[in-house]
């Protein structure tokens, strides 16, 4: 095996075999402070392998590992919050109860969530995304508050009717090929031509929307990101969404134009982002705020996707992992300042503040920061009509969602005692905020196809500029949203269905009344005899 | 006139399977209680010894394996015959078979006092019994003499559920008693009719005979209900939660994981091999839409259950509708070869790996109570952490039954759906999804229990050794590492069966 | 001989299918569990009875019936005795455990105690 | 003349079933029931099957009747009158016509068997001589298909294995208390006068068997009531089932069955073959050891669980 297939192989086992370790009971108590190097191979190999490396694993075990582009992109991005948000958490959950099992589900998740960005084949897909999904449940839940434990069930509830999606998608993807476990690039060009297209595609956009969590599917994800301790938040909002982004990524058929699979995908993206924005805004506490921009934000993938699926540009991928990547640093920078800010009082709070702030203003575009080059990298994707103005305004939303949010973390830390975060949490916050602010330069150049100094133009910040000053005077004229704010519960939608569930609860509840009544003596005599008559009578016509 | 069956190599091998069990438990009925577990021990290692005997040679011979009875040649005798599938089951079953006698031995071994006492001798015989019925009824090729095969299973089965004497079991085992006799008997009444019809009990002999009369359809119509009535499919499950939930531990796994499994495959061999062509295609959809009900209903029910054994039980009932809605997915019926389909061996994928996942978990079920003093799901908080290989156990085999992976049951239900989506079957494939989502609600009810950290930490009634731990975490590991075999038809299952598709067709 | 053995059969065939259909009502319908079990038994004696009448039609070479399913008779008989006998069982023990005679009306089981 | 015989036997059987079905008499259904069980013996003669109704006589009503006589009188000491009592409306036109329907549909099948009928007879009278045996039925119960037999005494043995578990854990593996409070002085004069006939007959039906209508269930059946007529009647105590040599008669049978099946492997031609030279003295013999372990389980089997403490 080569170096660089050994180091791919490393990047998913390192992690998986950290968790076995816990079995140890030495290990066990070492490994908290060992969660920063987990995520390392597979940052060195998001790093230095280059677009193309590709291993296959022995029979029996049917998974193959391919590094691409986008999932380069979104696996460097990925590794690097994992691996600062691991050494925030041995900081932050010391000494609390049920660390090693929160150890142990990081780990997981961990694994599953890096392998989803590497593998290439469905099976080993669907185990990974299975994985990361069914792992991150011991993270949401971890608190073990009555909003955690709901928080952790509305999750699970809707991760399982994703895998159901999912698998029957890819179940019929692989149907018609020769090879059982085919390769997802195989599988996704014989999509086009597929009997099930329509349906496959379907299913694929509703399980990983469900999992980038697009409006109506996204309210697991305003309950269950807030739910978890910080640094699980940060992976969480930053990383785990993104599980639905390269799904998007692997299994549409960009090169094949489905105009009006795209136009669904580009309007639920457009909604979503201005669904996100607006209920957002209606929130109290920063980490819901933050979750709601996270599924405002992937609202905009979804739109970038979407536009590429219609138009057949396969280059949409690349430019949406760009975006991803931005979006996992900010994100995962912005939950580890919830935590730093709400420890930091005093002297030392407006600096933290003001980092925030810079990141959070970066969210919605602000020049100079990573957010502008994302927002300009895509706009080209975009065109110049109807979605690009969409897109636009939905930065607008973004900016009101984020003077929110800055004027609530400024509301909310003001009575902080004068102390500091602890330098364990302090400094994986920095790392998080510098290389959000920096790396998207570097890469901005092979993505965008154009020079960074294309990005200076006045036309350029102009169409960055007037949305977000937009937002800015709808946010003054509203008055901060100050009456908006609690109005809407978290997890909207959710609490109104949950409103209808007595409704609902009545199914179980007469099936367990009618199973009464099957499980009677003469009743089941009688379905047995009734049973002999069908069976009988059809066999009779048969014949 | 040729004989239709000619003893092969090996096939002294299946008599075996059938009469150490027997032998063993006329031994123990001697040798009394003192020496009852050693013979069990002893005739597990052989019985599992045979299996594998039976494995190898099939494997090497690549063909069926025969017994002529006493060399009475069938109709008047009776022959034994293995094919793939047989063997498949004899294997499943010793392997079973064999982690539960560890596990009783272990269990029973916690409290000297009654190691030798009524409870644990007679299920020692009973267990015995048992074995011998179900690798008879794989092996069988005679209809009277399964209908022997099911009695032997139902008169091992039901003092099995009522070992510990209470009250609540003694209905639940009369009740299991009642409604399998039912069953045996129309399925006893469906023999009768064949015999006058065709002079012969023999499945190949009738399955050869080339003029099928009122006689075949009505025989069908009374033994498969009664089969199903034994199999405790919906909406004939009335006595399966409360029996196997008040069994004990070791017994429960066993009628869970393989007793409910043995008139599965007698339905099976009727249907598939027995039933003319267009009275197959009927049962296969009849037996599909209830078997989806099953899926459905039960795994509905299963989410309802305050006790965890019942819970289990349900999911058993929703479990073997897995396996109802194979016929229409392998094509039964309509003419083509079903062996070789991927529904085919997603269908005994499904089987293998729901016995050893519900033998693990009823045994994993059986520690908790044990150990913790009840089973009420409510009250189980945090037992993960006094108790962690055995919550380990329930989470893999659940995996398994959720159909997650990697795990048996996750390429069980993957070949099964390819399948449904292949053939156009969308509502099985929906229910095959929706039996998923319901399987992972009421495992996850238990995970989310084993993994809760309660402000008082479960309190243990006893001690539990490792031992005892070990053993169903093995059966759930082997569930799990069924995962690893690839995703395409077994050879294996195919041995000895086309020749029989061929013999139905016209 | 033939035709009157054959009308014979037949003759008890249907007297067989009829005790059938009356054990099966019985067994179906009745609640008091003894009398349930005596339904098997009738239910039971219908079934060898179509067995006895398959048998007589097989009437040949001098035998007055076909002797393979008289012997499957025989051993059903003892088979169902025995059934007879373990239902007994049962239903003795159950009475006097819980002083009733039925099982519809008993809600699944409370949880087993291991101090028991 | 005889089908109008056999038209009044098919309908007394028919109308003591639906009497023994509808009655609300719990003790006259079990009265009608052993009638019922001794008319079918009289239907089985009928149907040239003397093996089937010596044994449908003695065990469908005699042992039957009086298992099904005693757990009367056990239930109705156990149960309160008011629990026996529960005046449900029992739903009864729908399983009604259902058993219905199923009973009509048997019945067409009946009278539509195909003409001429398929029988083994030949084949079996045919393959006699190579098992020196007289009766066929014998030789399908003990030749070709003796499997069944064998199997069925193996179920058998769990159902004994079965009553026994029921008992109280400190009852276990002691007696059956079968002798009632008061026992009739005619019970104890027929139990003194009758066993040594039963011996002598059930000696001569094994002995008969192997030629004539006849066999080992019949002679066990007949071996097992005597002994419980002398247990009932106080005589004799019922046996500890502890007892190794109770149980080594209970195994006795089908354990040299399985051993002359093995043997079979080794001099003849595979399980549950015999050597043709001694093929009828290993079948008798079988037979013998069968008609104990018969007579023994099914007594025990009438006894019940055992309900006194053991000796030791």
């Amino acid at each position: 095996m080569s170096p660089a297939a050994l180091l791919l192989v490393t990047a998913l086992l390192a992690p998986l075999a950290m968790a076995a370790g816990c079995l140890s009971r030495a290990f066990r108590s070492r490994v908290p402070g060992l969660l920063w190097l987990a995520p390392l191979p597979a940052l060195l190999a998001a790093l230095w392998l280059p677009a193309g490396t590709a291993v296959s694993f022995p029979v029996p075990f049917r998974m193959v590992l391919a590094l691409d582009q986008p999932g380069a992109i979104l696996l460097g991005g990925a590794a690097f919050l994992w691996s600062a948000a691991g050494a925030y958490a041995a900081s932050y959950l010391r000494g609390k109860p049920g660390l090693t099992g929160f150890c142990v589900w990081w780990l997981l998740t961990l694994a599953g969530s890096l392998g989803v960005l590497i593998v290439a084949d469905i099976a080993g897909f669907y185990l990974l995304f299975t994985l990361a999904s069914l792992s991150a449940y011991g993270l949401v839940a971890h608190e073990q508050t009555d909003a955690a434990r709901r928080a952790g069930l509305v999750y699970m509830v809707l991760a399982l009717l994703g895998e159901a999606f999912l698998l029957f998608a890819f179940v019929m993807l692989a149907a018609g090929l020769p090879d059982p476990n085919p390769l997802i690039a195989d599988a996704v060009a014989a999509l086009p031509g597929s009997p099930m297209r329509d349906g496959i595609v379907a299913l694929l956009m509703l399980g990983f929307a469900l999992k980038m969590g697009l409006i109506p599917l996204h309210v697991w994800l305003p309950l269950a990101h807030p739910a978890a301790p910080m640094p699980a938040s940060a992976v969480l909002s930053g990383v785990l969404v993104k599980a639905g982004v390269i799904g998007l990524v692997r299994f549409l058929p960009f090169e094949a134009p489905l105009p009006t699979w795209g136009a669904i995908l580009a309007i639920a993206g457009i909604l979503t982002a201005y669904g996100g924005a607006a209920l957002g805004v209606a929130q109290r506490r920063p980490k819901t705020i933050l979750a709601y921009s996270t599924v405002s934000q992937m609202g905009l993938v979804a739109a970038l996707l979407g536009a590429g699926l219609a138009a057949g540009d396969a280059s949409a991928a690349g430019l949406a992992a760009y975006y991803g990547l931005h979006h996992t640093l900010v994100k995962g920078g912005l939950f580890l300042a919830v935590g730093v800010a709400f420890a930091s009082g005093g002297a030392r709070r407006w600096p933290v503040l003001l980092l925030t702030g810079l990141l959070a203003l970066s969210l919605a575009g602000l020049p100079l920061t990573s957010g502008a080059l994302a927002k300009l990298a895509v706009k080209p994707m975009l065109g110049y009509g109807v979605l690009s103005i969409a897109v636009s305004l939905a930065a607008a939303g973004s900016t009101i969602l984020m003077l929110h949010f800055i004027a609530v973390m400024v509301r909310e830390t003001a009575d902080n005692p004068p102390s500091s975060a602890p330098w364990g949490e302090n400094l994986p916050f920095l790392i998080v905020a510098a290389a959000s602010l920096l790396i998207p330069w570097w890469l901005y150049p092979t993505l965008s196809g154009g020079a960074l100094a294309s990005g200076w133009s006045v036309a350029s910040l102009w169409k960055l500029v007037w949305p977000m000053m937009l937002g800015v005077v709808v946010f003054m004229a509203t008055g901060r949203f100050a009456g908006l704010a609690g109005r809407v519960p978290e997890g909207d939608i959710l609490v109104l269905a949950e409103r209808q569930a007595p409704r609902l609860a009545r199914l179980p509840a007469a099936i367990e009344g009618l199973d009464g009544r099957l499980r009677l003596w003469p009743v089941a005599g009688f379905v047995l005899l009734g049973l002999v008559i069908w069976l009988g009578g059809g066999f009779l016509l048969a014949a | 006139m040729t004989p239709a069956y000619a003893a092969t190599p090996g096939g002294l091998l299946l008599v075996l399977a059938v009469m150490l069990p027997a032998a063993a438990a006329l031994v123990m009925l001697v040798l009394g209680p003192r020496h009852t577990r050693v013979v069990a021990l002893i005739a597990l290692a052989l019985g599992v010894v045979v299996a594998l005997a039976t494995g190898l040679q099939l494997v090497r011979s690549q063909a069926a394996l025969i017994y002529v009875l006493g060399n009475w040649q069938p109709p008047l005798g009776v022959a034994l015959r293995a094919d793939g599938l047989s063997v498949m089951m004899l294997a499943v079953t010793a392997v079973v078979m064999a982690a539960t006698g560890l596990f009783a031995r272990e269990l029973f071994g916690l409290d000297l006092a009654t190691a030798d006492g009524r409870l644990a001798t007679s299920f020692w015989i009973l267990l015995m019994g048992l074995w011998s019925g179900l690798n008879l009824v794989f092996v069988s090729q005679d209809l009277f003499n399964l209908y022997v095969a099911l009695e032997l299973l139902t008169f091992a089965a039901v003092p099995l559920v009522c070992l510990d004497g209470r009250g609540e079991t003694m209905a639940a085992a009369l009740r299991y008693l009642m409604f399998a006799l039912l069953g045996s008997m129309l399925y006893l009444l469906g023999a009768g009719l064949l015999y006058g019809a065709y002079g012969t009990l023999d499945i190949r002999l009738i399955a050869s005979a080339s003029h099928h009369g009122p006689a075949m359809a009505i025989a069908l119509a009374l033994m498969i209900p009664g089969l199903l009535a034994k199999a405790a499919l919906f909406p004939l499950h009335l006595w399966l939660p409360p029996a196997h939930a008040g069994a004990p531990a070791a017994a429960s796994a066993v009628l869970s994981a393989l007793v409910i499994k043995a008139p599965v495959f007698l339905i099976l061999r009727l249907v598939a091999d027995i039933a003319p062509p267009g009275s197959a295609a009927v049962a296969g959809q009849v037996l599909a839409v209830l078997g989806a009900a099953s899926i459905l209903f039960c795994s509905v029910m299963a989410l309802r259950q305050e006790r965890l054994k019942l819970m289990i039980a349900y999911s058993t009932v929703a479990q073997i509708g897995y396996l109802f809605i194979v016929f229409p997915l392998a094509g039964v019926g309509d003419g083509t070869t079903p062996w070789g389909t991927i529904a085919w061996t997603g269908g005994a994928l499904q089987l293998t790996s729901h016995a050893l996942a519900k033998a693990a978990m009823f045994m994993a079920a059986g520690i908790v109570a044990e150990a913790v003093g009840h089973d009420r799901i409510r009250d189980l908080g945090g037992f993960g952490r006094v108790l962690p290989l055995t919550a380990t156990t329930f989470g893999l085999a659940g995996l398994s039954l959720m159909g997650i992976p990697p795990s048996g049951g996750f390429i069980a239900k993957c070949l099964l759906l390819t399948a449904a989506a292949i053939g156009g079957h969308l509502w099985l494939a929906l229910t095959i999804l929706a039996g998923g989502l319901l399987a992972g609600g009421y495992v996850f009810r238990v995970m989310d229990r084993a993994l809760a950290t309660p402000a008082q930490r479960l309190a243990l009634q006893r001690p539990i050794p490792l031992r005892l731990e070990i053993i169903p975490l093995v059966l759930a590991v082997l569930a799990v590492a069924l995962g690893f075999l690839p995703l395409a038809p077994f050879g294996l299952l195919q041995i000895g069966r086309p020749d029989i598709a061929l013999a139905v067709l016209p | 001989m033939s035709a009157l053995a054959l009308t014979s059969a037949s003759l008890f065939g249907l007297c067989g299918a009829a005790l059938v259909g009356i054990g099966l009502f019985g067994i179906v319908t009745n609640p008091d569990l003894l009398r349930r079990i005596i339904g098997f038994n009738i239910l039971g004696a219908g079934i060898f009875l179509v067995f006895g009448a398959v048998a007589r039609r097989g009437a040949a070479m001098g035998l007055g019936g076909d002797p393979v399913p008289q012997a499957m008779v025989i051993t059903g008989i003892v088979v169902a005795f025995a059934a007879t006998a373990l239902a007994v069982a049962l239903l003795r023990r159950l009475a006097s455990l819980t002083g009733s005679a039925t099982f519809d009306a008993a809600t699944p089981a409370p949880p087993p105690r291991s101090d028991a | 003349m005889s089908l109008v015989f056999d038209i009044a036997l098919v309908a007394g059987l028919i109308a003591l079933a639906l009497h023994v079905v509808v009655t609300r008499d719990g003790r006259g259904a079990i009265l009608g029931f052993i009638a019922f069980g001794l008319l079918l013996g009289i239907g089985w003669a009928r149907l040239a099957s003397v093996d089937v109704a010596l044994t449908e006589a003695a065990i469908g009503g005699g042992l039957t009747g009086m298992l099904l006589l005693r757990a009367h009188a056990h239930l109705g000491r156990e149960i309160a009158p008011e629990a026996m009592a529960r005046g449900e409306p029992r739903r009864w036109l729908a399983p009604a016509i259902a058993s219905g329907l199923v009973a009509l549909a048997l019945g067409a099948v009946v009278l539509a068997f195909p003409r001429p009928a398929p029988s083994l007879a030949p084949q079996a009278v045919a393959a006699l001589e190579t098992t020196g045996l007289g009766n066929p039925v014998t030789a399908v119960l003990l030749a070709y298909r003796a499997i069944d037999t064998l199997l069925e005494k193996i179920v058998l043995i769990l159902a004994l294995v079965g009553v026994w578990s029921l008992s109280r854990d400190a009852a276990w593996g002691g007696a059956s208390q079968l002798r009632p409070a008061v026992i009739p002085e005619p019970l104890v004069f027929l139990a003194r006068v009758l066993p040594p006939f039963g011996v002598l007959i059930a000696v001569y039906q094994v002995w008969v068997g192997a030629d004539l209508p006849g066999g080992t269930f019949q002679a066990g059946t007949i071996l097992a009531a005597m002994a419980l007529l002398v247990m009932l009647a106080g005589l004799r105590p019922a046996p500890p089932t502890q007892a190794r040599a109770l149980r080594a008669m209970l195994a006795g049978g089908p354990a040299l069955f399985v051993l002359v099946g093995f043997l079979g492997v080794a001099v003849a031609q595979g399980f549950l073959s015999y050597p043709e030279a001694i093929a009828k003295p290993l079948i008798v013999g079988i037979e013998a050891a069968l008609t104990l372990s018969i007579a023994g389980t099914l007594a025990l089997l009438v006894a019940g669980p055992p309900d006194k403490a053991p000796a030791s």
